[in-house]
């Protein structure tokens, strides 16, 4: 009954939805990586991006706000984890969990109040709105640009982590904190840096997933914030290939489940679904490695 | 440190204890100027509506109708005394699990009769407590069916969803459309009642359709109108909250699906308009009320109600940023006014009268015939306004009324 | 060979490519006080994790008195991998988890210690008597407390409080008895670990460096203790130690491990001879 | 002889209190504000308690909270509506399957056995897992729950995603502090058996513990399914309160507001839970709404306050308790009379406070 052309769009819109949650699920994977924490934040973090963007390109252009939303959202990432996190360094981890959830409930909420809670229009940016044609059929140019810009910036990440002082730096941390501090290494900056990262990826996330969706409200980073963390734990928490890849998957298969109309409310149980299968069978994930308690 | 932020945070709980008590009162007058410190005496009214969560936005422009009623009658004679009507206003959250403490907080202040809510959840869950309580409510755009039903304290002055989804069926059929795709948010009442009745009316009219679910707080519908696209259909009914409603019309267009979309009443706020920009052609929804309508009384109230509008930034923010007159700004407006003649036929404050008085009152408001109800409480609404979006001014342009038949 | 109470044969426990034990073969015997010495990173905690069911043994077979407790073989990705001796010579597969184990007689102490350290003493010693509890959930929630309902599981719990308390007065813990344990000094804490351990009541104990940072003074008190509670419980003690004046005062037998091997056993003096021993100790004796 | 005197403080408190309700119950005051927040302050108790019972008990940090009390609620609703009122709630499915009803009583009981039974299923797979993979695995577990409750297919049973009312609720405020009562006074004598101390050694080390003979996955299931029984009730006493049920608001964010009230309370103790239950209702329900409405001081209009503003202060609040607070009101204490007393001796004199030493004293 469907043409291979209806499949190909379903496909595309996995995949753009795919390289989003991978953008946000990177910075989920490096924070827990390196803190053992699931940044419960991280997507209403991702959240006020899109208001920022909205507030900035209310009063100037468009082009000149971009750089500005990615900074300002830097530096809430940053702040978040100076005030909400560092205090509870050697706090029980249930604790820090708490807190960070106790900071999405703020974001959150003070965005209710800011806004008034009603959905605000995302400011419409030219060169990835307009529309763009393949073949015989015509998408939005973010369609394409997205998938390419998340591989390269991926490429870009592990490549830093893999290749430079910072990154060994960040991998050592991630293995063993104190006896990283013992080699000299200055714990609090490696944090800030991987903060610095995870809510770069996070602004450009929401960039390019606002302009899709073309509008932001409060709650809007709740379940994109979670889907991004199964993939994360999918590919093997800490592993940021395996973070994109469980991205991939999870906004592909959620799209043809969506497709389909008995089932389409099941989308997200079958994100959950897949979590719980996956930690069953292999509970460090696809790529993540095992860490054993020393008896 | 520590022990200034428990210097703090002790205060900060003494206050709000102190005030909190207080608060509920000091709550009543809110927005309504400070309170006139007359000497007459006071009859309550209680507003139940969401300020906030995901019907926040109509709840708004429903108790600005209410308040700018309030601005015009703000007094009452009962029984020869002048009281002064006390609007009390009560954020339910648009939330069930909230409604009810919302609903226990209008009764404790005293209210005398209850008008709301936007959003027919929060209705049909705190419409025990008004019962219980033998406060009157009167539901000003509240169409779900269960929300009166069995409840003889609960009234209605607006359509119901039965009425509303055949309306918009037989247009549709109308329109010689035959394949209908209904698409509704799973968790929502009025979104799931709507589409039900539209399905089953648009299938006795001979027509057929396909059944979609969303769960609450989708953004992405790519997928779904892709495949509604191959299923090729001939118009989208997809009644649901003003939040999703930009997103559905904009990605229908974005796949393709070049067909009518069609929904009802909660779909009539310009935000809509804002957030889909030209996606929003061929979209068609039912409505309460019709600015353009030449009668006086909506003339008068129209342009009263945008000047009231006019005069104070918050209001306008309330509505959206814009002036153009919500139909349930008209119903909150007409519950009011309801509510009032309620009052003054009963010539009491005691709510098992007023309720008596309701019974068998007749009144004719902005929206049509507003009192008169029927035994489940709900008012012989028996038109609707179909409208659709102008594009060029951005508004909602009035089309033609429809009835059952 | 009734009276061995642990015996261990070919164990081999490999972690990826590192060996950590390597064909280990030991005995225990009732009633007697053997320990197992060897410089850091000998393999001597990976021995006990092995015998407690903390770690499974990649290869070979361990037995507590006469039936296994422990089997394994190199199976899967290790059937490659597997760099240790006799292969192949065992086909029998017994897992058992720690509590199982410990259920079954054989207790242990921790290198760092584990006491449960917010609650308190008494507490400690309590939930280790939890393994042989008899009332189910139920009975014991609503039966146990309750003043006026006299019932099996009330006496029960009576009982376990009872013993507790006559326990840690044998060990001479009672003053401490409502201290938090984690605030105890770390003398005492190595005590109570003991008595908690003890609580479960074994058969055979594993001490794992129970002197450790103990000044000489303390070493001997608990030296003196480890021979007390020995006879009093009348139980077998298998001890990691690096304390030589510890392992030399009151070992029956001595296991020496170097590198995951075993390099020699035998009495003290036999051990104290031998020059691989020394080798292995030189310039290490003193550490400790 | 002590206890004998605690225990008759307890007797005198605890008729003191139930004296309290029914006057309440037969005076004005029985619909006003007061005693709803009472209602659902003491039924947030409980859902408080049981879930302390998991995350500070036995130290597993589940979120699976509201998915539980989802299906309690929907149990009792389901199993209680009278069937004449049936064909009004299944309106779109035409009076549903179910064509009897049951007892409230059974119904609440159901509520939790159900509740506990999916916990079993659900705690097979799951509670192997970590920290904090328990808890992301818990909260996808509530979400599928949800998702399939609101499952047209399922309509006829669950009613789809409609609102479940017209079962039977309590009229009398003793009700929900009875059942609670009763609840948490059997989650206590859980703790305090040799259960509940194996629970803790959990808590505290689970090597240890696993040493010390407890087994580990009979003790978790234990815990796990014994707090979702409690919270499945929780659930049906939550219902009979909102009168009505929908799934759609048994969201994560309810999760984490009895996950607040936890921590608020102690991460630990019963007592604490109890406590901040309450203020939390009353806070966050009563006493901060005004921050909700504009205000007027003579024509000065008081800045900040507005729709939303109530939420962005609690939470401030709630931020400031985790980080600087983060043992909570209690901390891992409980309410005792030694304390209380001692609290009274110190009032007067250096002398009682020896003689109170000598005595020592648990908190």
């Amino acid at each position: 009954m469907h043409d291979f052309f209806y499949y190909i769009q379903l496909l595309l819109a996995g995949i753009t939805v795919g390289s989003l949650y991978a953008l946000i699920a990177i910075g989920y994977t490096m924070v827990y990586g390196i803190l053992r924490l699931i940044n419960f934040a991280h997507g209403d973090i991702f959240m006020a991006a899109g208001f920022f963007m909205i507030f900035i390109s209310a009063t100037t252009s468009i082009y000149v706000s971009l750089p500005i939303v990615l900074i300002l959202t830097v530096i809430l990432g940053v702040a978040v984890e100076r005030v909400a996190y560092r205090p509870l360094r050697e706090a029980p981890r249930m604790s820090v969990m708490i807190s960070a959830i106790g900071v999405s409930y703020l974001l959150q909420n003070f965005a209710t109040y800011y806004t008034g809670g009603l959905a605000r229009p995302y400011p419409v940016i030219p060169f990835l709105t307009r529309e763009v044609t393949i073949g015989s059929m015509t998408v939005k140019a973010l369609t394409i640009i997205t998938p390419v810009l998340t591989v390269i910036l991926v490429v870009a990440l592990v490549l830093l982590i893999n290749r430079t002082k910072i990154g060994m730096a960040m991998r050592a941390v991630a293995k063993d904190q104190n006896t990283a501090r013992l080699m000299g290494i200055k714990i609090n900056n490696v944090i800030s840096v991987t903060f610095v990262i995870g809510s770069f990826l996070a602004a450009v996330g929401s960039i390019l997933y606002f302009s899709n969706y073309e509008q932001v409200t409060p709650t809007a980073g709740a379940m994109p914030g979670l889907k991004a963390f199964v993939a994360a734990v999918f590919g093997g928490i800490g592993s940021i290939p395996g973070a994109v890849l469980g991205a991939y998957v999870i906004g592909i298969v959620e799209t043809f489940i969506k497709a389909n109309n008995d089932y389409a409310i099941f989308s997200n149980a079958f994100t959950f679904a897949l979590l719980i299968i996956i930690l069953v069978f292999r509970p460090h994930g696809l790529f993540g490695e095992k860490l054993t308690e020393k008896v | 440190m520590k022990r200034y932020i428990a210097l703090f945070l002790a205060c900060f709980m003494l206050v709000a204890l102190v005030t909190g008590c207080s608060g509920s009162s000091s709550s009543s007058n809110s927005s309504v100027a400070p309170s006139s410190s007359s000497s007459s005496k006071v009859i309550k009214i209680g507003i139940f509506e969401p300020a906030s969560g995901m019907n926040g936005a109509g709840g708004k422009q429903e108790t600005l109708g209410i308040r700018y009623a309030h601005s015009v009658k703000p007094k009452v004679t009962i029984g020869g005394v002048e009281y002064t009507i006390e609007l009390v206003e009560v954020d339910n959250q648009s939330d069930n699990s909230k409604a009810g403490s919302a609903a226990q907080q209008l009764v404790s202040e005293g209210v005398s009769v209850v008008l709301g809510s936007y959003g027919s959840g929060v209705s049909i869950a705190a419409g025990q407590i008004f019962a219980d309580a033998k406060i009157p409510a009167i539901g000003a755009s509240c169409t779900n069916p269960q929300v009166t039903e069995g409840n003889p304290y609960y009234f209605r002055i607006c359509f119901l969803d039965p009425f509303q989804g055949t309306v918009m069926a037989n247009f549709a059929y109308d329109m010689g459309l035959r394949k209908a795709a209904v698409l509704t948010e799973a968790g929502d009442d009025y979104s799931v009642g709507l589409g039900h009745y539209f399905a089953q009316a648009f299938e006795k009219l001979g027509g057929s359709v396909v059944n979609v679910q969303f769960q609450s707080g989708e953004t992405d519908f790519s997928a779904t109108m892709a495949s509604l696209v191959s299923e090729g259909i001939d118009v989208l009914f997809a009644p649901s909250s003003i939040e999703s409603a930009p997103l559905i019309i904009k990605q229908a267009r974005n796949a393709g699906l070049t067909c009518p979309i069609m929904a009802g009443d909660t779909w009539e706020n310009e935000t809509i308009i804002t957030n889909a920009g030209d996606a929003a052609y061929d979209v068609y929804l039912s409505a309460f009320f019709d600015p353009n309508d030449t009668s006086a009384a909506a003339k008068e109230f129209v342009e009263g109600f945008t000047e009231w509008l006019k005069a104070d930034n918050t209001r306008l923010t309330n509505n959206g940023g814009s002036t153009g007159v919500a139909g349930v700004s008209a119903l909150g407006y007409d519950a009011y006014m309801v509510a009032l003649a309620a009052i003054e036929a009963a010539q009491s404050t005691d709510g098992t009268v007023i309720r008596d008085a309701l019974v068998n009152l007749k009144y004719s408001g902005v929206t049509g015939e507003c009192a008169s109800f029927d035994e489940n409480g709900d008012a012989a609404k028996d038109m609707a306004y179909i409208k659709t979006i102008d594009l060029e001014t951005g508004t909602f342009k009035f089309l033609q009324t429809q009835t059952v038949s | 060979m009734s009276n061995t109470i642990l015996r261990m044969e070919d164990v081999t426990m490999q972690f990826g490519g590192v060996v950590a034990v390597n064909n280990l073969s030991l005995e225990v015997n009732e009633g007697e006080i053997v320990a197992l010495i060897g410089p850091n990173g000998a393999g001597k905690t990976t021995a006990f994790n092995c015998i407690t069911g903390v770690y499974e043994p990649t290869n070979g077979q361990i037995f507590y008195r006469d039936e296994i407790l422990v089997a394994n073989y190199p199976q899967g990705k290790m059937k490659k991998l597997y760099a240790g001796e006799n292969a192949g010579k065992y086909t029998k597969v017994v897992k058992r988890t720690p509590d199982e184990i410990t259920r079954m007689g054989i207790a242990r102490t921790f290198q760092n210690i584990r006491l449960f350290s917010s609650l308190t003493a008494l507490e400690n010693v309590l939930i280790s008597q939890h393994l042989h509890i008899n009332s189910g959930m139920f009975s014991a929630t609503l039966l146990s407390q309750l003043p006026f309902i006299k019932s099996k599981a009330r006496k029960e719990e009576e009982h376990m409080y009872k013993r507790a308390v006559e326990l840690l007065a044998e060990v001479g813990l009672e003053q401490y008895k409502n201290e938090v344990s984690g605030s105890l000094p770390y003398g005492i804490q190595r005590r109570l670990e003991i008595a908690r351990a003890l609580a479960t009541n074994p058969n055979l104990l594993l001490l794992d460096e129970p002197a450790a940072g103990m000044n000489p003074q303390e070493t001997r008190v608990l030296t003196e203790f480890i021979v007390e509670i020995k006879d009093r419980y009348k139980l077998s003690i298998f001890m990691i130690e690096h304390h030589m004046d510890v392992v030399m005062s009151i070992s029956d037998r001595i296991y020496v491990l170097d590198f995951g091997k075993l390099i020699a056993h035998g009495t003290r003096e036999e051990v104290q001879n031998n020059q691989r021993v020394i080798d292995a100790y030189l310039g290490v004796a003193e550490d400790a | 002889m002590k206890q004998k005197r605690y225990l008759l403080y307890s007797l005198l408190l605890a008729a003191l209190i139930i004296a309290a309700l029914i006057a309440i119950d037969n005076s004005s005051l029985k619909s006003s504000m007061l005693s709803t927040i009472l209602q659902k302050g003491v039924i947030y108790a409980l859902l408080a308690v049981s879930m302390n019972l998991l995350n500070g008990f036995t130290g597993l940090f589940s979120l699976g909270q509201a998915g539980f009390m989802l299906l309690g609620a929907y149990t009792y609703a389901i199993l209680t509506i009278p069937v004449e009122a049936r064909s009004a709630v299944y309106q779109y499915f035409d009076g549903g399957l179910v064509q009897f009803s049951v007892p409230v009583a059974v119904g609440i009981i159901a509520a939790g056995l159900v509740a506990a039974i999916f916990a079993f299923l659900i705690g097979l797979p799951v509670l192997r897992l970590k920290s904090d993979y328990l808890a992301i695995a818990t909260l996808g577990f509530a979400e599928i729950i949800r998702a399939l409750i609101q499952w047209n297919t399922l309509g006829p049973i669950t009613n789809g995603s409609n609102i479940l009312r017209k079962f039977p609720t309590f009229s009398s405020i003793l009700f929900p502090f009875a059942v609670s009562a009763v609840s948490i006074g059997l989650i206590v004598l859980l703790i305090r058996s040799s259960y509940g101390r194996a629970f803790k050694a959990i808590r505290e080390d689970e090597i240890a513990a696993e040493a010390m003979g407890i087994n580990l996955a009979k003790h978790k299931m234990m815990a796990f399914c014994t707090s979702s029984f409690f919270a499945g009730v929780g659930g049906a006493m939550l219902a009979m309160f909102q009168q009505s049920v929908q799934a759609k608001y048994f969201t994560s964010a309810m999760t984490y507001e009895i996950l607040l009230i936890v921590v608020i309370g102690g991460i630990g103790s019963v007592t604490g839970s109890i406590i901040s239950s309450f203020l939390f209702v009353a806070c966050s329900e009563w006493w901060l709404r005004f921050l909700d409405a504009e205000h007027y001081i003579g024509n000065f209009k008081v800045p900040l306050l507005r729709a939303g503003f109530r939420m962005v202060v609690f939470s401030i609040v709630i931020m400031v308790i985790v980080l600087f607070y983060r043992r909570g009101i209690m901390g891992t204490n409980e309410f005792s009379w030694q304390a209380i007393e001692r609290f009274f001796k110190n009032l007067f004199g250096r002398k009682a406070m020896i003689k109170e030493r000598e005595g020592g004293g648990v908190e």
